[in-house]
């Protein structure tokens, strides 16, 4: 499952996702709207994305994953619109049997998804 | 022939559009479309180095040959992600 | 916050446990109940844990990470008792400003967690 | 002087008991312990090599010396998180 939306993500029903019975290990990782950043007190966020082709970026890094760790499961959820401070931008869970693979498979999402997705993000600063 | 050109994020703000029909030469590529492109909206010049460029939701290379109702779109540098 | 308890775990519970403005991430391990394990069909498990003592070793592994990766908040749930395939025995969450930070973080707490916490497990088969 | 012993997981199985109350001589040791408890229960013998074994919830080495009240608890091979 792989999803570009403006609602807010619930980490739990991510997870769930790919929770499988021969799955041992799920690993995730959650982004969340810092601040300060650079300095600056952030007041909001604003994520935009070309939904189309970044939902077929996702399951393109879900498939790569799938490859290259066998048995790997995954899902990816980025929010989109505008995001308050503590908001959740980003849920990847991904699980394996064991749980070095998983570690290794979520890494390397979340360092694939900067690449190739086309979301870009707007930091509103106070003053 | 007609595309469609899409502009997201910096360069939506730039060009004030976020879709725009285009009526291109046939056989153009991406390559002459972004000069096209760039000389049709000089503000976007200062950017056309970290511009990238899709065609129907995938990434192109330069000397990709566009067909009729193609959609291209212009992408600046991506920041999806959480800072973490 | 650390606890090892019969009841159990709600992984967003323990993730908004470390959820703080100034951390951008947050990486999870959720470890479940696997069948088949050795080939064998899991008809349920118990785990069994020297409570007090294990508490403390897993308040031990919250300091070393704070201490090893500055800035890092550690959750760590171990669910004891019986548990049926597909349910969650382990949640542990690491936030820090960066994901490289989080990521090495979660994975010595599962290590770790293996090493010194005084907790048992027993396989109960079909057959 | 008293002491208080704690079996856990296989070596609670094995002895039997859970806890246990046991009058040791002043002075002894955990090794001592051991080789005390293994005499008095011989099914451990076979496991005594991977026995773990903690002063007051924390892991101690064989040369520790008890004191009355101490509570000594016998570990098993530890097994705790998933199988992941």
């Amino acid at each position: 499952m792989v999803e570009i939306s403006e609602d807010p993500i619930h980490p739990e029903r991510v997870i769930r996702e790919v929770e499988r019975e021969a799955n041992g290990a799920v690993v995730t990782f959650v982004g969340t709207v810092r601040s300060p950043s650079q300095g600056k007190e952030v007041l909001y966020l604003e994520y935009e994305a070309f939904k189309e082709m970044g939902e077929r970026k996702l399951r393109q890094i879900a498939q790569e994953i799938s490859a290259r760790w066998q048995l790997a499961d995954v899902a990816i959820c980025h929010r989109v619109g505008r995001l308050g401070v503590g908001e959740t931008s980003l849920v990847i869970a991904v699980a394996a049997p064991h749980r070095q693979q998983a570690f290794e498979a979520c890494q390397y999402a979340v360092d694939r998804l900067k690449q190739i997705v086309p979301i870009w993000k707007k930091e509103i600063y106070r003053e | 022939m007609k595309i469609k050109a899409r502009f997201f994020a910096l360069y939506r703000e730039l060009t004030g559009s976020s879709e725009l029909e285009l009526e291109v030469e046939e056989g153009i590529t991406v390559a002459g479309l972004k000069e096209k492109v760039t000389r049709d909206f000089p503000q976007l010049q200062g950017h056309a180095h970290s511009l990238m460029m899709a065609v129907n939701s995938e990434y192109a290379a330069p000397d990709v040959k566009l067909s009729p109702g193609d959609e291209i779109a212009f992408l600046p540098p991506l920041s999806g992600g959480s800072r973490g």
